[in-house]
């Protein structure tokens, strides 16, 4: 086999959904043992080129070499064959089924037939150890987070990949732990002289680990190039098609006394977050950071009334109120952006528009319809606002990319106005733009007086707009940042304080370099 | 224009089945006026068609959350009992309706509550009424078939006003006033959310409990009219075969008309001609004069043929044909500019 | 114990009734179960029976066939066992006896009553049949046309109408229209009254006359059918006692006490009703027995 | 450690021996080895289908043609039987071969057209009774010495009670339904379909070979539960087990399993079959509901064990707090 010859090479890849052009003759090439990142806006096509090259979905037109050979896999199952092993964007494991049994479907280790179960545990336990993770294999995957399930669907794809691993955004909900134990992973699948296709929209991360750049834009292949050519400001604009002002820069912060808008005394659930204190003033940003799995989500979960909290009462501007279900929350002027856009947030088969207005709408009650120009007039302002595209309010959510949903649910909950908005992870899986967008966007929100609750893995981002920062561990809220002592550092340090773990494995690669 | 095309493949499909009709029946489209009332065989379609288009229109909304109702047929005969024994003991036809209407909206609230609140699965929480179901409207009747001879709850099953039969009126206003109800107010938006996906739904503060209840409600409330008429029809509560297995056509009437089993986007109109439909299958294999053990193979090999033409997998590939086709032309016309 | 096949008409309750009737009249304990239609359902009450150690055992066959190893583990219980309503296709010594009539000798009398009416003339005949499969649809249509047998009328359309009101009138309805508004139909032949009394609706909504511009001939005798009779829309019906149970628990007392062997089929009588008869008595007699 | 996951399964075993026991108290006479037998013997067929239907709903399907099967098997074997010399094995093999293709055939419609499981075997249902009527409206009886012999093979439990061959081939197909269930690749793929297909199909799942293979598996069953069901009543009835899809479906869900697909038990079914057979019993020994009663109360006791259920689930996670 030559080895200059690329590992995978695709040229002029069509692929054209009704009324979009998804892809437009993209080219791209793979070679053995390079980690390659794939870059472009949300929408641009870059999940719809891999679904293209594993067979997920059929292109219209083009060809696939590997390893010069010419392939055309059918479907994904063809393409774990032919040893290309893929994380998909959303996660895409079975919740019903157990741990051990999404790692090894299909490939069960078997006797006489009959499938080894204790066998097949112990393998998928030795294989995430190698990830750092000791879980029971044996329990339905979706008692665990979208983090764990992240990891397993990783390590799922890396069993899988003999020649490629694609991974689709991997890292949009790990922390920063578990980003430097998968680069760890990558850099030995290098060096086995795998072809990794890496996307992400983390662009100090995209440095960090890739030898060449591809970007797309619009389904066009825009350029390749070699990563240390290439600077960070210049990659921006070539993945926008134009220079990105003034990167957010970090706010001063005011030190002002607000007026107290939500008071939670003493709330808590029994499983799910130890009781604690916090009160929010209007126009406050508050952030919460913590390691996966920290119980973040829950404690949001718990305010908004998703699990009705069983300890502890809320008082709204001085006013006891009624926190039992997300109804009840949602008419005291709370919103809730939740974590998981897939299971929580999108209503698939609804239009952009029915999904914008669908919180709205229920507040106002089912008769008493929001009028049709109402509507509109609501679609076109945060289609602008926060740039989603397409611009086609009329579309099936589903038919989005990632990005561009995750837009949409936060413009659901921005056109009901609410006092006070909990976003969980807002900003995942959100370009470059569109995050700067979302960033200048919240710190509007609460000069307007809104006051916000943030949850976010990206550092810098809390730093970049929080007033205040509460570190939760291990379901407890164990310190609370104000003013200036609002760094990243400071908050790495509160996290990992008094864990007896070597501090190596908790550095951070955190602000663009 | 663009509500035809959306109803295409339905109404291609009741075209073709008519058109079978007319082979097998040269007269089926004839229509004329007789005892004051119109008369013909098209007629009876939209007429015997009345009990599934009420049930249909009921049983659209539960799919459309994700849900079934299999008591429809028990609750019609439930219903078409207490009418009877209404008028038999001497109420009118009014009180009778309003009974009837409220045994329906008892049933409906009964299956809301146990899918709603008690979260049992559709299926089954229906199932239970409609075993049970039956036995009450037996226990109603005493197993008998209850006759009654009350003029205006007989009117309702066979009378007629400006000469068309009152179950075509009825079912009629029915579809039109459900439908308007729906889409002129922000409930089918809501019913569709909940189907699709009730947790991010409640999320967003839909409060799925109760439209949960409503549908159901909606369901019993149509089975009731649909009993009403069934009843008033042949003038007897017929509580054994009342609606027995109409549940089953009426969901068949519900997918041949667009609206997947899987929850979420319904269309009612689409409903009603998949009503319409089945009606015209059951009304040609009677004209067709074929002995009756055929009766369900022929039926059974047009469902097919209905459902490979509207099959989704099917319509994309043509859809992905015909945009190929479109796509290659533009460059076809630039060669010849060229 | 008695297996009943379930409650699908006005007939079926009606002799439900009188069995129940009958044995309270007599002083036994009658467990009573309702199979739902499903011959499976039979065969477990019998064994449900058998475990419960019952006197005898009283059963309303669904269908003629299926009854060996049940009857014969019945038998080796020692439990007598009397068939109502009707035989089964079992070597008889599993059974005591069978009260039933005769689906086909039913039929005929229809038949011949209506070659009788029409008197030579020809006569275009529409049959609505019973549920597709079931024994009396078979058997009273065989009779019937063994009925007729000879004559100048003929069957020109027959469909399934399943025993039942609603769909007597659908299908007459679309007999009338495929038949030219009913012009070419002579009379009418349904393997049950209720049946007939739905298409009795039908013909007057289209403006003829049942009982003269077409004939009714229908089977069962239920009340229901007296009323049409009385009104001159329905012209014959041939009765089905519903009283099986009579001839059975005397058959059964007989057998108890000294061991006489009843005859291996008591026939019950299948009498033909004509306007002729005192319509209204029967009509007062029978409508509060449940039908 | 008891997982979780098995909760389901425990409540229904424990409400299926707490309703015993309360049968047993009302007629002693319940926990005769004679009605254990029967409970066997009569639910025989139905566990059967059962079995099959547990399949299709597992992955996320509905198959309501079984009944349907189950009357044509039985029709076809008697007319054959009646019409030719062939051996009953022979016939029996031939009208396994039928049903598995019949079955098969339905999967392939649902997948490759991506239509309805519902709707799909609706149809199914219709043409396979309608079959059973064109090939003989009249109910044929079965008499062949090898049926008689099979019908008189059955272990003797003290007390009068017997564990009959199709008693045994139930509780056979019950354990290799759990092998396959629980212990094959091709189990683990039946779940995966319904935890759901477009994920399934992007994780490497054989999706088209799945799903035929489910209905195939649903239309073989039910041709053997049409096989018991013809030993039962030596006969082929193109009338009869109608509605006993309804009653497979009932038995599948009580047994735990969700109708959405994904998640249940064949072992819970096995118990869901013996529940509604205990429900069955129970009437027969109380012997004085109305037709009428009868179904009402048959209703009220579904109700009744759905309940239960729900409510020992409840406990147990408030337990878990
Ligand atoms: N199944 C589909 N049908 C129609 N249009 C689709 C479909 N899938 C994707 N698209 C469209 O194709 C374009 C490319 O989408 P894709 O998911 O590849 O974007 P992406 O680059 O992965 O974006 P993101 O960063 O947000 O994930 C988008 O405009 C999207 O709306
Ligand atoms: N590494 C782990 N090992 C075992 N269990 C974990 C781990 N990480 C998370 N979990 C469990 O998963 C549950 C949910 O975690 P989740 O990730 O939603 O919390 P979070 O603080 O909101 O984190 P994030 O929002 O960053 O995903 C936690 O209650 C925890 O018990
Ligand atoms: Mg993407
Ligand atoms: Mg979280």
């Amino acid at each position: 086999m030559n080895m200059d010859q690329p590992l995978l090479k695709a040229t002029k890849i069509d692929k054209i959904f009704p009324g979009v052009v998804a892809l437009d003759k993209v080219d791209f090439t793979l070679k053995a043992g390079e980690v390659h990142a794939l870059l472009g806006e949300n929408g641009a096509g870059k999940s719809t080129l891999i679904k293209c090259l594993t067979g997920a979905y059929h292109r219209d037109g083009g060809d696939i070499l590997l390893n010069g050979e010419t392939i055309s896999p059918r479907d994904t199952l063809d393409a774990q064959g032919l040893g290309i092993g893929t994380v998909y964007q959303e996660v895409n494991l079975l919740g019903n089924l157990t741990v051990a049994e999404n790692m090894m479907i299909g490939r069960q280790p078997k006797k006489w037939g009959m499938v080894q179960t204790k066998q097949m545990n112990r393998q998928t336990k030795e294989i995430l150890n190698q990830y750092g993770l000791d879980i029971d294999v044996a329990q339905l995957l979706s008692t665990y987070s979208v983090a764990i399930q992240q990891i397993i669907a990783i390590a799922r794809a890396v069993d899988l990949s003999g020649k490629v691993l694609i991974l689709d955004e991997p890292t949009a909900s790990l922390d920063a732990k578990e980003v430097q134990m998968l680069f760890g992973v990558i850099r030995k699948l290098k060096q086995k002289n795998i072809g990794i296709i890496f996307i992400s929209h983390f662009l100090d991360q995209v440095f960090e680990i890739s030898d060449t750049i591809t970007v797309l834009r619009n389904g066009r292949l825009i350029e390749s190039v070699t990563t240390v050519d290439i600077s960070s400001i210049d990659l921006v604009t070539m993945m926008l098609g134009y220079e990105l002002g003034e990167e957010t820069k970090l706010k001063e912060h005011d030190g002002v006394e607000r007026e107290t808008l939500v008071e939670f005394c003493n709330f808590g659930h029994k499983q799910l977050i130890e009781p604690f204190y916090l009160a929010i003033g209007k126009g406050e940003v508050v952030g919460f950071a913590g390691l996966l799995g920290s119980g973040r989500t829950e404690t949001a979960e718990t305010l908004f009334g998703v699990t009705p909290h069983d300890s502890g009462s809320a008082t709204f501007k001085n006013e006891n109120i009624n926190l039992s279900s997300p109804r009840a929350a949602i008419a005291n002027g709370f919103g809730f952006c939740p974590e998981d856009r897939k299971t929580d947030g999108i209503i698939a088969d609804l239009s952009v528009r029915e999904n914008i207005i669908l919180a709205l709408q229920a507040q106002r009650g089912w008769a008493n319809p929001l009028p049709k120009s109402e509507q509109d007039e609501i679609c076109k302002k945060y289609i602008k606002a926060l740039d989603i595209r397409p611009t086609d309010a009329e579309k099936p959510i589903r038919l989005l990319s990632g990005g561009n949903q995750q837009k949409v649910i936060l413009a659901r909950w921005l056109a009901t106005n609410p006092e006070f908005l909990i976003l969980d992870e807002p900003t995942r899986g959100i370009d470059v733009g569109a995050h700067a967008e979302i960033i200048r966007l919240i710190e509007n929100l609460c000069e307007d007086g809104m006051s916000l609750l943030v949850i976010s893995s990206e550092l810098d981002e809390l730093v970049a707009y929080s007033h205040r920062i509460i570190v939760v561990r291990d379901h407890e809220h164990i310190a609370e940042l104000v003013g200036s002592e609002i760094t990243t550092n400071n908050i790495v340090e509160a996290i990992a304080a008094d864990l007896n773990v070597d501090n190596g494995q908790y550095e951070l690669k955190g602000v663009i370099s | 224009m663009n509500s035809l095309k959306r109803y295409a493949p339905q109404l291609t499909t009741l075209a073709i089945v008519l058109l079978l009709n007319y082979l097998v029946f040269p007269d089926f489209f004839k229509i004329e006026i007789a005892n004051g009332k119109l008369y013909g065989t098209l007629i009876d379609v939209l007429n015997r068609g009345a009990p599934v288009a009420l049930l249909c229109v009921g049983m659209t909304l539960v799919i459309a959350t994700k849900g079934i109702d299999l008591s429809v047929g028990a609750v019609m005969a439930i219903c078409g009992a207490v009418a009877a024994s209404t008028v038999d003991s001497g109420g009118g036809v009014f009180m009778a309706l309003s009974l009837a209407l409220l045994a329906g909206l008892i049933c409906g609230v009964w299956n809301g509550l146990l899918v709603s609140v008690l979260n049992i699965q559709p299926i089954i929480a229906t199932l239970i009424l409609m075993v049970a179901g039956r036995g009450i409207a037996q226990l109603i009747t005493e197993g008998a078939i209850l006759t009654f001879n009350d003029e205006g709850l007989i009117f309702v099953g066979s009378g007629s006003i400006f000469s068309i039969p009152m179950p075509i009126l009825i079912w009629i206003a029915v579809g039109i006033i459900v439908t308007f109800i729906v889409r002129r107010t922000a409930l089918g938006m809501l019913i569709e959310s909940i189907g699709i996906n009730q947790r991010a739904s409640t999320f967003s503060g839909v409060n799925a409990r109760v439209l949960l209840i409503l549908v159901y409600m909606v369901s019993g409330l149509c089975a009731a009219l649909a009993g009403t008429i069934a009843a008033a029809d042949i003038r007897g509560a017929d509580a054994n075969n009342a609606g027995l297995w109409l549940e089953l056509d009426a969901i068949l009437a519900v997918v041949v008309g667009g609206t997947s089993l899987l929850g979420g986007r319904f269309t009612l109109i689409g409903s009603l001609i998949g009503a319409m439909i089945i009606q015209s299958i059951n009304t040609g294999i009677l004209l067709s004069g074929f002995p009756p053990e055929f009766n369900l193979i022929i039926k059974a090999a047009i469902i097919v043929i209905i459902l490979v033409i509207q099959s989704p997998a099917l319509q994309s590939k043509y859809i992905e044909y015909r945009d190929r086709r479109e796509a290659e032309k533009p460059p076809a016309d630039k060669e010849n500019a060229s | 114990g008695f297996s009943q096949i379930g409650s699908e008409s006005g007939w079926r309750a009606a002799e439900t009734t009188i069995t129940l009737q009958q044995a309270k009249d007599r002083g036994i304990d009658l467990k009573f179960a309702d199979a739902q239609q499903k011959q499976e359902n039979q065969i477990k009450a019998l064994r449900s029976f058998i475990a419960q150690g019952v006197d005898a055992i009283f059963v309303a066959p669904v269908v003629a066939t299926g009854w060996d190893s049940v009857l014969k583990e019945v038998k080796e219980a020692g439990i007598p066992v009397i068939l109502l309503d009707r035989t089964i296709d079992s070597s008889d010594d599993l059974y005591l006896t069978a009260v039933t009539s005769d689906f086909i000798y039913e039929g005929s009398v229809a038949g011949k009553w209506l070659v009788d009416a029409v008197d030579g003339k020809e006569c275009s005949v529409v049959e609505l049949q019973g549920t597709t499969g079931s024994a009396p649809a078979i058997e009273r249509k065989e009779g019937f046309e063994q009925g007729l047998a000879g004559s100048n009328v003929s069957i020109i359309r027959s469909q399934t109408a399943d025993f039942t009101r609603t769909k007597g009138k659908e299908v007459m309805e679309s007999f009338l229209k495929a038949e030219g508004g009913g012009k070419n139909i002579c009379a009418l032949y349904a393997h049950n009254d209720d049946m007939a009394v739905g298409a009795i609706q039908a013909i007057k909504e289209a403006g003829l006359k049942p009982g003269s511009d077409i004939l009714v001939v229908s089977i069962d005798a239920v009340p229901d059918i007296f009323k049409a009779m009385m009104a001159g829309e329905a012209n014959a019906t041939v009765e089905l006692t519903p009283n099986m149970a009579g001839p059975a628990f005397d058959a059964l007392d007989a057998f108890l006490k000294d061991g006489t062997l009843p005859p291996k089929w008591i026939q019950s009588e299948s009498r033909l009703y004509t306007k002729d008869d005192d319509l209204q008595a029967i009509y007062d007699q029978k409508k509060d027995l449940g039908y | 450690m008891m997982k979780s996951r098995y909760l389901p399964l425990i409540a229904t075993c424990l409400i299926f021996v707490l309703a015993y026991a309360l049968c047993y108290w009302q007629f002693p006479n319940m926990l005769s080895t004679r009605v254990v037998g029967n409970l066997l013997t009569d639910n025989a067929f139905l566990g059967i289908a059962a079995v099959g239907m547990t399949f299709v709903i597992l992955s996320g399907g509905i198959d309501l043609s079984i009944g349907s099967v189950i009357a044509f098997t039985g029709v076809f074997i008697a007319v054959v039987l009646k019409e030719t010399s062939l051996h009953p094995l022979v016939v029996f093999g031939l009208v396994l071969v039928i049903t598995a293709i019949f079955g098969g055939i339905m999967g392939a419609i649902i997948h490759y057209l991506e239509m309805p499981p519902f709707v799909v075997t609706l149809a199914g249902m219709f043409l396979a009774r309608g079959i059973a009527f064109v090939i003989s409206t009249d109910s044929v009886p079965v008499k062949h010495e090898f049926y008689t012999f099979l019908q008189d093979s059955f272990y003797r439990l003290p007390g009068g009670g017997r564990i009959t061959v199709i008693g045994a081939a139930m509780l056979v197909v019950f354990f290799v339904g759990i092998i396959i269930a629980h212990r094959t690749r091709f189990g683990t793929n039946v779940f995966a379909l319904g935890g759901g297909i477009p994920t399934s199909k992007l994780m490497g799942v054989p999706v088209a070979k799945t799903t035929i293979g489910i209905y195939a598996i649903s239309g073989f069953l039910a041709g053997l539960a049409g096989i018991t069901f013809s030993l039962y009543t030596s006969a082929g009835y193109s009338l009869a087990a109608v509605g006993v899809e309804l009653d497979a479906i009932a038995a599948v869900v009580i047994g735990g399993a969700l109708l959405t697909g994904g998640s249940g038990f064949i072992a819970g079914t096995l118990i869901g079959v013996l529940i509604m057979g205990l429900i069955q019993t129970y009437i027969i020994f109380d012997g004085t509901l109305s037709s009428w009663w009868t179904k009402i109360v048959i209703g009220i006791l579904l109700f009744a064990f759905i309940l239960m259920q729900k409510g020992l689930l409840l406990a147990a996670s408030a337990q878990k707090k």
